[in-house]
This record gives structure tokens, C-alpha cells and sequence, in this order.
């Protein structure tokens, strides 16, 4: 399978999904937010970090940049996207996703070990993973998910909530929320399930040294979803 | 030319940096402040001596890039 | 503007300084002149008061590759890899406004280390504020944490640990210093001495403002009554553009084009040329107008002195000029050609085709002022008898309470999770242990890394004070089941023309020296600040020391939590009851006097390679240091990281057991060993003389000791979480 | 009583978020763009009627916690 991670200035998380990708099986080329065209690819990653510093608003920037036209072509032409924290933050001032990701509720920067439970399995990224709730990290600034209630209420009827906060059970409740995401979110999809965008970094767990080993779980089971 | 913009959240939207300014002021002892709302300011220095031209231009520029609509108003000064 | 006696004051040069600069010149300097050698000759550049001193550091070793008078220190960790490393310290930009100061500092560490070549791989900083209760200590600590994490989590290097104090003597005056680790290849290291003529002179990076410009010594007689509003003294961090820096210099170090390279840090375009020069034993021209500037109409003056972030000085190779054009073009930052170096060794200021300096490099480096400054020695304080009736009315429970939520106990995770501390996925020891590990990427190796002081100890005797930081980094080093490899200092003091703050400079040296010769534990870089000091009232002396080791194979990294229910406790080192000046002397006892622990660099070498021994051989689960609070509290901390209890068994030692407890005796570590392994251990313990008390059997949930101590370890959580969050919270 | 507050860097202090977004401007071919400085805005509600008193308060707030001066400006709407 082959994935591509875009490498905006400013981007710090490209090289953890490089390895991340690679160690689970992917063929991964880095591809400069200058390009103008995207290599073939089955994933395109957009990673972590802090594109243009976050100034202005997170990911703002970074949605103006040449290669984006490319990402959303893409996207809308049924591609899998994948944003990861900042990533998703592009994704959503791009307009790919829904609503926006505002500063965390207790103003903080946030690095931590959190319990997410996998609402919807029916598509590329969760069929068949073998657990519905994963512990990922979080690390970011700007995680507080906010849309419309219009916006949330197409989000519910059209299943497009990907993943939610949740203790070690899989409750979900304002206690547990570390940012204060809007019904705990903390992933969501398009409408037609190729485009993902999440706070967490399975990037960072995937293997028992690090602080955990769930992203082990979520790139297994990615790829042999692709290649099924 | 320098055109002087706004960009506030609208309503409804929740403001955490506002809300932890409002408390901090109020343990500060300023009781009064009932509420306190933070927004983006910008000074934008623009080479067109045309003030409509000008203001149309920043007006553009705040749709495409400087607020986010989702969210977001603004207002040219 | 003429330049007088007055003017030179106005920079922060004396007297006889000013007279030594027209005999050396043999004229009277001009402005910009002036400006070149107070940026020089002054406390930061010059090291005037400390140079002598610090001469009589142990800084060789077998692994040392680089000591101090570089960016920062290289160690070698084998296999052609090695690490650069150096702490500074930001300490009044910090007090003046928390944020920009705190990040700036981060910023600029970064830059010393990644100029060598090295990608930064982790980032430390030591803390130091005024009582909580003194009214700007919450604001500031809220700032500089936002700052440093605002910086390093930007640029995406893991923040891995810290440390963070309390105390009123920096009411006035708050210490942030900062520490980088970088990974460079052997072959791969980049210096700052240039060498050869005529080769070009590059300037890239941000471009120039009038930030920084000599806050302190800004003479009104200079500049007019306006120049105030025009000259923030505080610099703005950009971490974006320091992340393209770093991204930009990589790139470009790849390929052989730098001859030498130079971070402009402190004093700017002035020290990054001046040392470059001098180093190389050769001269510089420069021409001022090719210096990308951000604001209009800046003089001379004014660019040679500006402290404007994220810029570097690189001297390439003739030719290379278009290729590393193209790389800085692509990372979006500026690139210019100001100048060039010259057999004249001189440096010679050019600006609109007039020259503005022309000053002999050696005057401005070697024969900067050197002072061997009048100092007071620093007695022993006497040791105090403690009234052991009065321990009768004490219980232990209380005191382990109050002791677990002291400010300078309490947990810290309030602080370090709001620092990015995972990024680069190789964080494989977070804060909150005895010191951070990442791994060395793609390798089995990983490296460990600690900050620590201890001001109480080093003002009260600043030789041993001197010598119980050196320990205690050691120890959190071999703590994680690192070798200690080598160490560097940020050493915080007062005014150096006080003799008693310049006594407390030179013992605490003193020690640092006696500790690190006698653990062959050298020192590779560092940094002094001097003048932390309000309204004549001083910092306690407050040497900080960053300790590095390394882990040749990252799977026999050791943690401090319990791990299992029925494992065997051990108390490594001999527990003499030493009170004075521990944190139960003065939370319970309210004694702030008495002389620190003793130090025993025998036992402390000793106990530690026993500790390492048993760790490679894999005979031990978890291992803490004993320091701050003493046995108890340290044991506290194993328990609520692993989430267990521990049965401690009836005390066999003679003395008090408060003092049993609580007492701060150096060289200690608390072991947990499985039955399987035990014997093994003893063994061990004895063959090697190592002190061992038996001090309990971990249990699930309960830390239980006779009838006077059953708490479940969710409380002492509890009392050890609960001040800092609370605290930030009003 | 709703009070505006404007808080903008001083003169000559980096802006490095002013700096992007122009350079962003730029490319998005808005050329004419020479500039942009970032700045806060803040919508205070203070409960107090008397407009000058209400101003004083927001002067005072401006001075101990939403302007650091050493680095920034501030100017009350
Ligand atoms: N400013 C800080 N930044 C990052 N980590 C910190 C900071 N302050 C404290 N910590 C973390 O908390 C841990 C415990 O600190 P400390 O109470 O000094 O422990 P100990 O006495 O066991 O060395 C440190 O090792 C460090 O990892
Ligand atoms: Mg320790």
C-alpha cells in the first residue's frame, strides 16, 4: 500500500507518521506543501504539529497551501485522507470536515494518555479493529471540537462521529473530556467516511515503550483494511 | 492605506480564553466584569489610495483567510 | 555623539575599563566602537568576574569530544553518535515578561545546540519562583510555563523533565534556565572557529529589529528622548521561523559548504562575528547595509547590538553561496552576504561605504577585563540538637501529609503536561521519574537526562551545596539505569562585587569540582549569571546542574513505580538522621539553620555502581532515589506511580524514627527486588560493602507502618496532587 | 456597560503571526499587502453605568493583566 505524508513548514509530527507508516507495512513518500502534484497513493496523511506556528488559527495557513487543491481533489474524488491533530485542523479549514477546533476549554496545552471508543466501524479506518476503545495520546492546544447544532445533528444522522472521549470503560461524560469537545469528540468523518480527522496520535503508541501501544492496533488494522 | 479590522467570535460560540480572563479578573478583585469576550485585531497595511478599493480588498481577504466564518464575524473599521 | 568617561558608563563599563579600551586603541573609541566593546567586555560575554574560576573545573574525560568555550558540550555515546548538550539561563527577560522570556531562553538554547549540527532530540528546564504567597509568583509561573511550552512543543521537541522550586529568596527574582540535548553524527560536528580569507560571511534567519538593544545600560545621553517607545528591551520569540532554522541548517550541514557557524545569541551580530574571528585567529569585515533589516533607518549601533531571535552567522566555503541560498529560499527565511573574513584580524564595520569600526578582534577577546574579585569564606554552620521530646507530640501520618503537599514535594504534572513531552516518539521516560529518557532513534541506546539544584543546601554551605548537586544528578541518572557520562551547569548567583555572593560562587565551583573529578563525572558546557539580585537583596546561590547518561540498551530502562504485590523493599545507604536543613526540619519543625548532609563521595560512588551492577544484571524491579523529604517521601512516590502499598517492617536502626524517616543523608536509593532475586542481591550488597536496610514488603494498596501509619496510597495521591492544581486554580 | 478594548504590540516588537499572515496574503495574490500587525480585542461587560468610571476600570484592568506594556499598547474604544 502506498501512503503519502504532506510536510508543511512547521509540521513536527511528519517524521513519528513516516515511521509509523512504514513500520506497519506502508510505502511512504514525504511530499513538500510546494508540490503541485500528489504521488499515487492509497493514504494521504496530513500529520501533526504546528503548521505555520498555528498562527492566525490553527491549520488556517496551511489550507491555503499549493498542494491542498491536490488533498481535495483527492478527497472528493473518494480518496482516504487522514488528518492527525493539526491535520485535522487543516481539514476543517479547508472545509473537508465540518465545524472547528477551538482552544481548549481550560486554556491549557494539553499532553496526556486518553481512552477513545470507536463509534462507527462501518468504513476503511475501524472495520474489524479487534478493540472499540483504544488509549491514544493527545498532545495539542486546540482540540476543542465546536460546530452548529444543524452541523452536529448531520454529524449524528449521518453516523459521522468517529471517536469519542471516554474513561477506560467507554463512558462518555463532560468529566472525562479533556478539552472540552462539543459531545466529546474527538474524530469525525465526511459524510461518505474517506476523510478522517482526530486529535489523538496513534503515531505515538505503537510499541510497549512508548506510552502505550494502541496505534499498533489502529495501523494494522488501516492497512489490511486497504488491502482487502 | 491602513484598514483596521475586527474579527470577533459570534455568539453563541464559546470563548475560553474570554471566560478565564473574566475570572481572573474578577478573583483580582474587579467583582464588576460580567462577562469579557476576546477577539483578533488587525492593522493592515495596504498599497491602494482608494479606500473603497481598499476596504473591498480587506473584506475579501477576511472571507478567505483572516476569520473563519464557521465561527467567526468581522468588521472593517 | 562624542564619546566620554560618561557615555562608557552609560554602558555598564567602569572607569578604568573605559581607560583601558583608549590605551589599548590608543584613541577614543566611537560610538559604535563603544558599543562593541561593552557588548564584549561585559559580565555575559566576558565572564570578567567568573573566567578565573571556572578554569579550575574537571572538565576531561574519555568521553568528553567537545568541554566548555564552545555553543555546548559533546559527549561521545559510541557507535559514532554523539550528544550535544548545554544549559543557559533566562532569568531577568523571564521576570520582565514571563512568556516572551521563558521562550526565548528555550529558543536559544536550541539554537547553541543545533548549530553544532545536532538535531535537538529533548529540552529541560529548572524553575525557580518566590513564595507562592507572594503576589506575582502565579502569573509568573503561568508565563514561563505557557512560554516554554509555547516554544518547544512548537518546534516539536519532547520536553522530558524539569524541575521546579519555591522559595522567597527569588521573590524579586526568578530563575528560568533552560537545557537542550541534540544527536549528531561523530563525523558531523559543526564549530564556530573560522578559518581561511576571504571567504563570505552569511547572515540568515529573521531579520533584524531593535529588540534587546542593552536594556539595562540604554544611555539616555545616546539617543533622544523618543528612543524609549522605539526600543523594547524584551525580544518576541518565533518559534515557527526557529523550527525553519533548524529544518533550513540541517539541510544545508548535509553537504560540506560551512566552514564554521555561530548562533547569534546574546550581544548579536557583535559576539557571533567577534568570537567567530577570534577563534580562528583571523579578521572580519562586514558590511551593514546587506544586513536584512526589519524596521527603518536602523544605525550601525543599532544592528551590531540588536538581540533579535532565530538568526545564525555561517562562514561558507567560496562558491557555496547560490546552493545555500536555495535552501534557505525554500524554508522562506532570509540569506544575505554581509561580509567577509580578512587577514587584517580586525573587525571592520562598514555602512554606507564609511567604516564604523576597526577594532583589533584580540582587544575584544582575550583582553577583555579579568577580575579576581575579593570573597568570603562561608563557615559550616553548627549542627543543631534537636529536642526529641517534642517529636513525641508529632505523628507520622500528619507529617507525611503535610510533607507530600509541600510546594517543593508536590507533584508537578500540572507543569509538564503542558509541555509537549512525546513528540518525536522516543520518549520512553516521561517527567514526573528521576530523569527523562528518549531513545537514540533507529538505535537499542537512549539517553537519560536530569536538571537539579538545591538552593537550601548551597546557602547554607555552598561547598557541600556544590557537591550534593553533582550527587543528586548522578543519581537520578543511575536511578533510570543510565551511566552517568558528564554534566552541565547553569550557576545562578548574586552580585559578584558582594564578597560574600562571590564567596558563595567559588565554593560552590569548588565542590561541583571535588564531586565531578572524584565521579569522573566532567563538566562539557555551561553558563554563569551573575546579578540576579533586587534592591540589594540576592537569589539564594543556586547552581543548577544538568546531568546526561546513557542506556546501551533502552529494554533495561528502569522506573521508580512498584510494580508488584510481595516484592522485597530495600533502603540502599546508610541512614544517619541528618535533619538539618531537610524540608521536615522546616515545614514541621520551623528550623531553617544547621549545615546541609554530609556528603561521602566514597559511598556515593560506591552505592551507585552497586545500583548500575544490579541493574544490568536485571535483578531489580524499580528504583528511586532518596532525596527531598527523605525515606518516607520517596517511598511515597513508588507507591503512588505504581499504584501499590508497602508493609514497612519495625525499625531496626537506633536513631529516632522521624529521623529514621525524614532525615535527607546523601548516597541513598530505594530498591524494589523480587523473591527470586533476592539473594542475588544481598549477595551483591555485600560483596561490594553497601549499607542495606530491609525496609518492607509491597502490598496492594496500603502504606502501613505499626499502628501509626495506615494510609491507602489514593490518599497520599491525593496530598500530592491536590497543592499545585488548587493553587493554579485561584 | 460594554467596554472595547484594543491591544496591539508596541512599534518595533515582532510580530511574527503579522508576519505569516502577510507573507500568506501575499501568495494567496493579495500583492499589494505591504503589512499586517496582530492584535487583541476585548468586549468587556462591566456592570457599572457611569461610562467614565466604567473606562477607568477598564484602564486599570488594560495596566495589571490584559496588556504586558513593556511590550504592548493599549487603546480603550
Ligand atoms: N518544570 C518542570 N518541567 C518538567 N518536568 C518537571 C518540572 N518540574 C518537575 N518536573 C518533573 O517532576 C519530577 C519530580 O520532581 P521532583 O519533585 O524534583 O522529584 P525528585 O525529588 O524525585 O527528583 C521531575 O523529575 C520532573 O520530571
Ligand atoms: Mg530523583
Amino acid at each position: 500500500m502506498k501512503s503519502s505524508v504532506i510536510i508543511f513548514p512547521g509540521s513536527n509530527c511528519d517524521r513519528d507518521m513516516d515511521v509509523a507508516l512504514k513500520k506497519f507495512g506502508f510505502q511512504n513518500k514525504m511530499v513538500w506543501h510546494n508540490d503541485d502534484k500528489l504521488p499515487n497513493s492509497d493514504l494521504i496523511v496530513l500529520p501533526g504539529g504546528f503548521s505555520y506556528g498555528d498562527y492566525l488559527r490553527c491549520g488556517s495557513i496551511a489550507g491555503k497551501s499549493k498542494i491542498i487543491k491536490s488533498v481535495i481533489e483527492f478527497a472528493k474524488s473518494g480518496g482516504l485522507v487522514l488528518g492527525i491533530c493539526n491535520g485535522f485542523q487543516i481539514l476543517t479549514e479547508t472545509g473537508l470536515l465540518p465545524g472547528v477546533l477551538q482552544q481548549n476549554k481550560n486554556i491549557d496545552f494539553i499532553c496526556k494518555n486518553v481512552f477513545i471508543k470507536i463509534n462507527n466501524k462501518d468504513n476503511k479506518y475501524f472495520k474489524n479493529i479487534e478493540k472499540d476503545i483504544l488509549e491514544l495520546h493527545i498532545a495539542h492546544n486546540e482540540g476543542n471540537y465546536f460546530c452548529s447544532n444543524d452541523e452536529l445533528k448531520n454529524l449524528e444522522d449521518n453516523n459521522q462521529i468517529a471517536a469519542s472521549y471516554c474513561n477506560e470503560k467507554g463512558d462518555c461524560n463532560e468529566k472525562i473530556n479533556p478539552n472540552g469537545a462539543i459531545k466529546n469528540i474527538a474524530g469525525i468523518f465526511n459524510k461518505e467516511k474517506n476523510i478522517l480527522g482526530m486529535m489523538p496520535h496513534p503515531e505515538r503508541m505503537i510499541d510497549k515503550y512508548l506510552s502505550g501501544e494502541d496505534g499498533t492496533i489502529f495501523f494494522k488494522n488501516l492497512i489490511s483494511n486497504l488491502k482487502s | 492605506m491602513k484598514i483596521k479590522v475586527i474579527v470577533t467570535l459570534k455568539n453563541g460560540v464559546l470563548d475560553p480564553q474570554g471566560k478565564a480572563i473574566q475570572q481572573t479578573l474578577n478573583g483580582m478583585g474587579f467583582a464588576n466584569v460580567e462577562n469579557v469576550r476576546q477577539g483578533k485585531f488587525f492593522d493592515i497595511n495596504i498599497n491602494e489610495k482608494d479606500e473603497t478599493k481598499a476596504k473591498s480588498k480587506v473584506e475579501e481577504m477576511c472571507k478567505k483567510l483572516l476569520a473563519n466564518l464557521v465561527i467567526e464575524d468581522f468588521k472593517i473599521l | 555623539m562624542k564619546v566620554n568617561e560618561k557615555v562608557a558608563i552609560d554602558h555598564g563599563l567602569k572607569k578604568d575599563e573605559f581607560k583601558k579600551i583608549c590605551v589599548l586603541l590608543k584613541r577614543v573609541p566611537n560610538i559604535t566602537e563603544l558599543a562593541i566593546f561593552s557588548a564584549m567586555w561585559n559580565e555575559h560575554c566576558s565572564y570578567k568576574s567568573s573566567r578565573k574560576h571556572l578554569k579550575n573545573l574537571h572538565t576531561k574525560g574519555k568521553k568528553v569530544i567537545q568541554g566548555p568555550g564552545e555553543n555546548a558540550g559533546i559527549i561521545d555515546i559510541d557507535d559514532g553518535d554523539a550528544i550535544v548538550f548545554k544549559i543557559e539561563s533566562h532569568n531577568h527577560p523571564s521576570f520582565i515578561e514571563p512568556y516572551q522570556g521563558a521562550a526565548t531562553g528555550v529558543g536559544g538554547i536550541m539554537r547553541d545546540v543545533f548549530t553544532m549540527g545536532a538535531r535537538p532530540i529533548a529540552n529541560l528546564n529548572s524553575i525557580h519562583f518566590g513564595s507562592p504567597q507572594h503576589k506575582k509568583t502565579k502569573n509568573l509561573l503561568r508565563g514561563v510555563v505557557k512560554g516554554i511550552g509555547g516554544y518547544g512543543n512548537c518546534i516539536g521537541v519532547p520536553t522530558i523533565a524539569g524541575q521546579t522550586c519555591f522559595d522567597e529568596s527569588y521573590n524579586g527574582n526568578i530563575l528560568v534556565n533552560a537545557m537542550t540535548l541534540g544527536l549528531v553524527n561523530k563525523n558531523k560536528i559543526f564549530y564556530s572557529k573560522a578559518a581561511g580569507i576571504d571567504k563570505p560571511v552569511i547572515y540568515v534567519g529573521s531579520k533584524t529589529g531593535r529588540d534587546g538593544i542593552h536594556g539595562a545600560s540604554m544611555a539616555s545621553a545616546v539617543f533622544d528622548d523618543q528612543i524609549e517607545e522605539k526600543k523594547p528591551t524584551v525580544q518576541v520569540g518565533d518559534p515557527f521561523t526557529e523550527k525553519l532554522l533548524l529544518e533550513a541548517c540541517l539541510e544545508l550541514m548535509a553537504d560540506d559548504s560551512i566552514i564554521s557557524i555561530q548562533d547569534m545569541g546574546a550581544a548579536g551580530l557583535t559576539s557571533s562575528s567577534v568570537e567567530m574571528a577570534s577563534k580562528g585567529k583571523l579578521g572580519i569585515e562586514l558590511n551593514l547595509n546587506k544586513v536584512p533589516c526589519r524596521e527603518e533607518n536602523m544605525t550601525p549601533y543599532e544592528i551590531m547590538l540588536s538581540e533579535s531571535q532565530e538568526r545564525m552567522l555561517i562562514i561558507l566555503n567560496n562558491g557555496k553561496e547560490k546552493k545555500a541560498k536555495k535552501i534557505f529560499d525554500k524554508w522562506g527565511l532570509d540569506f544575505s552576504v554581509i561580509g567577509k573574513t580578512t587577514n587584517s584580524k580586525n573587525i571592520e564595520i562598514f555602512y554606507d561605504e564609511k567604516k564604523f569600526a576597526d577594532i583589533p578582534i584580540d582587544l575584544l577577546a582575550e583582553n577583555a577585563p579579568l577580575y579576581d574579585r575579593k570573597w568570603k569564606k562561608i563557615k559550616l554552620p553548627q549542627k543543631l540538637k534537636f529536642n526529641k521530646d517534642e517529636f513525641k507530640s508529632l505523628n507520622l501520618d500528619d507529617c507525611l501529609k503535610k510533607i507530600l503537599s509541600n510546594q517543593n514535594v508536590c507533584d508537578k504534572q500540572w507543569i509538564w503536561e503542558q509541555y509537549d513531552h512525546t513528540v518525536m516518539g522516543d520518549t520512553i521516560q516521561k517527567p514526573g521519574g528521576d530523569a527523562g529518557v528518549v531513545r537514540v532513534h533507529g538505535t537499542e541506546k537512549a539517553v537519560a537526562a536530569s536538571v537539579d539544584s538545591s538552593s537550601s543546601y548551597c546557602y547554607s554551605h555552598p561547598l557541600t551545596g556544590g557537591k550534593q548537586v553533582v550527587c543528586e544528578s548522578w543519581r537520578n541518572l543511575i536511578s533510570v539505569g543510565s551511566e552517568p557520562i558528564a554534566i552541565t551547569n547553569c550557576l545562578n548567583f548574586g552580585n559578584p562585587e558582594n564578597e560574600k555572593n562571590m564567596g558563595e560562587f567559588i565554593q560552590c565551583v569548588e565542590g561541583i569540582t571535588e564531586a565531578s573529578k572524584y565521579l569522573n563525572f566532567p563538566v562539557v558546557s555551561g553558563n554563569v549569571s551573575f546579578y540576579n539580585e533586587t534592591k540589594n537583596k540576592g537569589i539564594k546561590p543556586t547552581p543548577t546542574i544538568g546531568g546526561v547518561g546513557l542506556i546501551k540498551n533502552y529494554k533495561n530502562m528502569i522506573t521508580m513505580d512498584l510494580k508488584k504485590a510481595g516484592n522485597n523493599v530495600l533502603v540502599i545507604g546508610k541512614t544517619e538522621g541528618h535533619l538539618d536543613q531537610s524540608i521536615f526540619a522546616k515545614e514541621i519543625l520551623n528550623e531553617k539553620k544547621g549545615p546541609p548532609p554530609e556528603i561521602n563521595l566514597f559511598n556515593e560512588k560506591n552505592n551507585g555502581e552497586t545500583i548500575l551492577k544490579l541493574i544490568k544484571e536485571k535483578l531489580i524491579e524499580s528504583c528511586h532515589d532518596v532525596s527531598l523529604g527523605g525515606i518516607l517521601i520517596a517511598l511515597s512516590k513508588m507507591c503512588i506511580k505504581g499504584k501499590k502499598g508497602i508493609k514497612i517492617n519495625p525499625l531496626k536502626s537506633l536513631i529516632n524514627k522521624f529521623e529514621y524517616f525524614f532525615s535527607e543523608d546523601q548516597g541513598r536509593y530505594i530498591i524494589e527486588v523480587n523473591n527470586d532475586n533476592i539473594k542475588n542481591v544481598y549477595k551483591i550488597l555485600k560483596d561490594n560493602s553497601v549499607h542495606f536496610d530491609e525496609l518492607g514488603i509491597v502490598n496492594d494498596n496500603l502504606v502501613e507502618f505499626d499502628e501509626e501509619l495506615n494510609l491507602s496510597v489514593e490518599i497520599l495521591n491525593e496530598e500530592n496532587k491536590t497543592w499545585l492544581n488548587n493553587y493554579m486554580k485561584n
